[in-house]
């Protein structure tokens, strides 16, 4: 039997120390803990992101491959949004096990790039009708410390900002590399933010410990214009609908505090993107 | 997607393609008791969406290292039928069914007092006969009186509905033709005497006052078929005790 | 340790009522139980049928797919057949286990139509050596009560009796779906009967208590025409020679019944099948 | 099924296109104890059909939570060699593997005294090396002798062949050709001591007058098949003895 | 929790033994144990092998069939290797459980036939840079009493070497048979020699017991004009660098005898291969 | 393989396409405690390769059953990430990837002190983030470090390297060009101060007097890894003492 010592103890302490508003670490329940961004460690992918949010470590890969359109969107090429728990991320993740947080985590990253339509996928097409880039976005959990959302999001979004994409030729229905790259046609910088709901408090960037003594998780991405593009509730507790707002309150605010972060990091020039 | 555009979702005096007003709910019908082999049963025909739920447990946890010390185990298991969908669906579950299946097993869980049941399992398995749109609402609604069929004790019942963006429009209780050309859909489970939301997802595009909106009508949905799904329990319990039986 | 509690005092009883040619039921050994089709209730299928005999529920649909045939019989049509255990149809089905018992029910329901050529493949072809129709009938488990050959077999007959086809229009290598839809080419009904030994008598749709303390299972399949085109004997125990005329005799008249009633509950002109 | 229908499988006087009768079987050679590492195994040819079967048991099950407390628990194993067939065969397990595992299973089962051995398995391992017909007949009389020789008890041996329809005409011991070609196969395992038939199964289609030949041609040629296995057992513990060793 | 019994009373009487020069079965410790090569078991394979070390038996099957090529070798045929433990090879081997040895073992013997380039797979290619013959290789361990590797090896090889191969006839882009045979493009005879190392001494040819209690396995297949073409050390001990010298030596002069008893029992005219 | 043979991978002096001398190593850099949730981990990076090993244990073995009652039970798993080779690789573990695990495993375990802990489980897991040729060589040699980093006794650091013979030349430290293009490749893992090689595989043709000198190369070249192995262990020390904190 499965021995859940139910942390009680520290559940209690997290609340209490809540109603003054801060928390084990340090925070504030609105802080983020610390964000970096490193890319192009993987140099023999298209675009590469380490990201780190405090401890938590995800690193994410963008591959090009030729392959065949959707039958139903035939002149667009596609994206496939993938996530790996390595086994050394926690003691928990066992190896080989296909587990339905993997899955629910790569869809979720998957939503928040392809709602708020990051990718122009009508820019990736080479044969129409028959071939199309497939654009595979892989993230690889490397170091579990709470927030994988977050961390996987913007490893994926950090990863698609810096890369560059194949130069085609399409000569008949031969297609030739030219060797040479292009920018990927990028229009938007949609950021997910994370709160977990403990008691009644909300705590903006969860830590591993407050993950593990939450009711329940909110997650919401914001377009640059400020519109939703997802939303997830995550865990068997539940949430309010009062609280609902308030959180999506909180993670707007976020969402451009840290996408100020990804515009320095990555030395973008904010108002090109969105053009292509 | 492939859905050409030109044919319009919403007439100019707000009627969508179904004949319904903006806010109006599909017909729904929900059916307790309807399997034999299982500890408790649901059916419902939510438009054409048609579903089959059927609840095993609390019986014990197998394999046993699964099991909880301090509550029951709940595990849901949507799946689709190879016939449900427009096209042939492979029947080994795709990774939707898998995420789905973990958002509606954590939609219903709060609703549970699985603290009365240490070291078993509870087992939720929908099979989705026809989709036509808010499967996972359907699921999890029937779901609820699959358990109460099942006899286990319910904090309250869990109701759950879909918003969508339609031609700049938000509408209630979304159909798959709405879906896919719609600009966003936004399924929500919530338990009314509790005021608690246990499901709550969003994909597309919409804007902060649109968010606020669809909350409201959300609330508004999720509390019609609560009303249908009390009813649907009410028929149950009359007509078992009509015919003298246990239902 | 797996306890199977050897139900011989059921045994002894179902064994010493059929001495009197009575069943636990109040059937006779030689009747069915109740047999109920609901044909059209999946719209978004081609086909479809919801079959009850007794408790017992199957439900079948009928998909189709444009696709490869086989390189050596290249001008046909492929019909499939698949068989699923919902897990609620019985305490004993796991989720996800896909199994032998799934295997050889779907192999016998599939060799009951297929050798009664019920399906005229060779009308199912669209470009020649290229592309064909496949036709997918998959039976899932609703409820298992017993005999649950006989009901997929049933269930499968009858989504494909009330299916339609799409048409379809080759224009040179495109094919193009007018929208319309077109009667299948159904050439026979053929209808599988099983029975059950259980001491030295014969069970017709043998109902879940009868089949957990059988001998063994007979199942034998009929055409229109009286020909015997399937026979599959199941499980761990043996059947004489002389029974298994026995039983073949008893199938035969049987089958006449059912068949009678398939034509009844969908309104066929029971003459018009076998033109096509 | 691309064999071309011009060539005749059967000539005017009745005799097949290996030179046999309608009535007559294929050479069958068996051979007992052609393994080191089982409890026992039997090899087959029978025609070009080549069978290797190793039986491992009675021996602790494994997982243990499916041993059963009254009986062994039998297992069979039909597997194909890649190689064995006209194209090459993936070596995963196919449905046709899937289903010949469990009617050969249950074609052995009933001539094992099963309940000698609670609590422990028994597992019957064949490998198809070529198949050129009636593979699941030489697989279970192979299978028969193999568990003779790991002396499991047995109340008698199961002999097993086919019956097919070619050109018409019903004819014993199918080979692959006639198989693909002809109108049926109709295989029957028996136990001649107990009149026992413990597997039968058909494709094709026959009139109830074949069916009633095919039964006594079907019992006539287990009776040879049988003939066969006992002189390959009086081979085996004659040579054993000569031997001076145990079998 | 698995109950491994060292065997380590063994081990001590299997080193002092060699310290005479001598082992348990009699050999001298650069022995094999007797081999048998039986080719043309399976008529229906391309090529077919029953070969057995002592009491170990494998069998080897080729089997043609026409597929696509790499991308990157477009003109080339296809060479795929593959092992499979019967589960009666040993109580060990549990049905349907692929495992680590057995993809070793596929591996190391394809390492042993593409390095030596034993197949001219440039003269397999039908159509360029469209179809090409792919050649399954299959081993299915039958028996094993020690030294899987050479004994697959071995088979392998002479299913190889006792092959022919379809004649084909391309016509535009069709490729038809022409029911005729022609040999297989082989080019030369590699051999594949281990040894054990227990203690400080080296066993060639390993028998089962010797290979429980042995240090570890060292692997070195040779072509025919004496160049090495594989080596794979295994199991989790160690071995000097000195010994590897030792062990490539001894190998050297093995694979020779080796090959010409396959040359003896496969009636092969040496001088022969090698031209193709 | 698709290389051009035209472009020339070692110059006329004896220079190699990135610079370096015959018997030169690439850049190497260990880094050890990198980890966060391991008992033990190390990054490095060698020329363009770069691997993250981390290592779980001694812990309790699961499942249990698979535990050994004399030693602990080592697992290593090689795996490389989706992005880590020019064409994208499936997450599914490939053959080579099983395999690789195989050896690794086995190069490890000689210098683990594994009968110190019985009954428990030590599970090395290998991440290659990006490969550019001897990954297997860089995976044992950092999970040697991520070993000594778990605090885990070893009877000496495992240093590991490859030669290959490109052009004609034996050259040390095969990065993926010369792999691909090259005539041999030959990786081998050394425990220097047991003078015990525990991994040793080798592809491709080399003649007698090649094989040779080729095991002088490696041990030449497993010298050098090992002492960039002993500097980053000191320096990992070091600065964990500066710190003032535990490593």
């Amino acid at each position: 039997m499965s021995q859940r010592i139910v942390p009680t103890v520290k559940r209690k302490q997290i609340i209490e120390l809540s109603e003054s508003g801060r928390r084990m670490d340090g925070r504030t329940l609105t802080d983020y803990r610390d964000i970096t961004i490193q890319t192009g460690l993987v140099e023999k992918a298209e675009g590469s992101a380490l990201v780190s949010i405090g401890g938590t470590k995800v690193v994410a890969g963008i591959k090009f491959e030729v392959g065949d359109p959707f039958p139903d969107i035939p002149n667009e090429g596609v994206m496939q949004v993938g996530a790996e728990f390595v086994p050394f991320a926690s003691p928990e993740f066992e190896p080989g096990k296909p587990d339905e947080v993997a899955v629910e985590l790569a869809r979720v990253v998957d939503r928040g790039l392809r709602e708020s339509k990051v990718l122009d996928t009508s820019k990736l097409c080479l044969i129409p009708g028959k071939k199309v880039w497939i654009v595979h976005v892989d993230v690889y959990i490397l170091d579990h410390c709470g927030n994988l959302i977050d961390t996987a999001a913007l490893a994926a979004l950090s990863a698609m900002l810096s890369a560059s994409m194949p130069e085609a030729c399409i000569e008949g229905d031969a297609i030739r590399l030219t060797g040479k790259r292009m920018p990927m046609p990028i229009t938007d910088i949609p950021i997910n933010v994370t709160l977990a709901k403990i008691g009644n408090k909300l705590f903006v960037d969860p830590s591993f410990e407050e993950e593990e003594v939450l009711d329940c998780r909110f997650s919401v991405a914001f377009k640059e214009n400020g519109m939703l593009c997802a939303i997830q509730k995550g865990e068997s507790g539940y949430i309010t609908p009062e609280e609902v707002l308030r959180a999506v309150e909180i993670a707007k605010d976020k969402s451009q505090e840290i996408r100020k972060k990804v515009v320095e990091s990555l030395k973008l020039k904010s108002d090109k993107v969105g053009e292509s | 997607m492939s859905e050409s555009k030109i044919e319009r979702l919403i007439s100019e005096d707000g009627i969508r393609c179904d004949g319904r007003k903006l806010d109006e709910i599909r017909p729904i019908k929900f059916q307790l008791g309807v399997l034999k082999n299982t500890d408790g049963s649901a059916y419902v025909e939510w438009g054409r969406t048609k579903i089959l739920v059927g609840v095993m447990g609390p019986r014990e946890s197998h394999p046993k290292h699964l099991a909880l010390s301090d509550k029951a185990r709940v595990e849901a298991y949507y799946r689709m039928a190879s016939f449900s969908v427009e096209e042939w669906k492979s029947p080994a579950p795709s990774r939707r069914e898998v995420e789905l299946s973990k958002v509606i097993r954590e939609a219903l869980e709060p609703a549970i007092f699985v603290e009365f049941f240490p070291r078993t399992s509870i087992d939720i398995f929908i099979e989705v006969l026809q989709a036509d749109g808010s499967t996972r609402c359907a699921s999890i609604s029937a779901a609820s009186l699959a358990l109460v069929d099942a006899g286990i004790p319910m904090r309250d019942l869990v109701a759950s509905i879909a918003v969508g963006k339609v031609e700049g429009k938000l509408v209630l209780d979304v159909q798959d033709k709405e879906d896919k050309a719609g600009e966003s859909d936004m399924p929500m489970a919530y338990m009314p005497s509790k005021n608690a939301v246990t499901l709550l997802q969003m994909d597309g595009q919409i804007t902060h006052e649109e968010f606020l909106q669809s909350i409201e009508l959300l609330k508004k949905g999720c509390m019609e078929v609560y009303k249908k799904q009390k009813e649907a329990i009410e028929n149950h319990f009359k007509s078992a005790v009509s015919n003298g039986e246990e239902a």
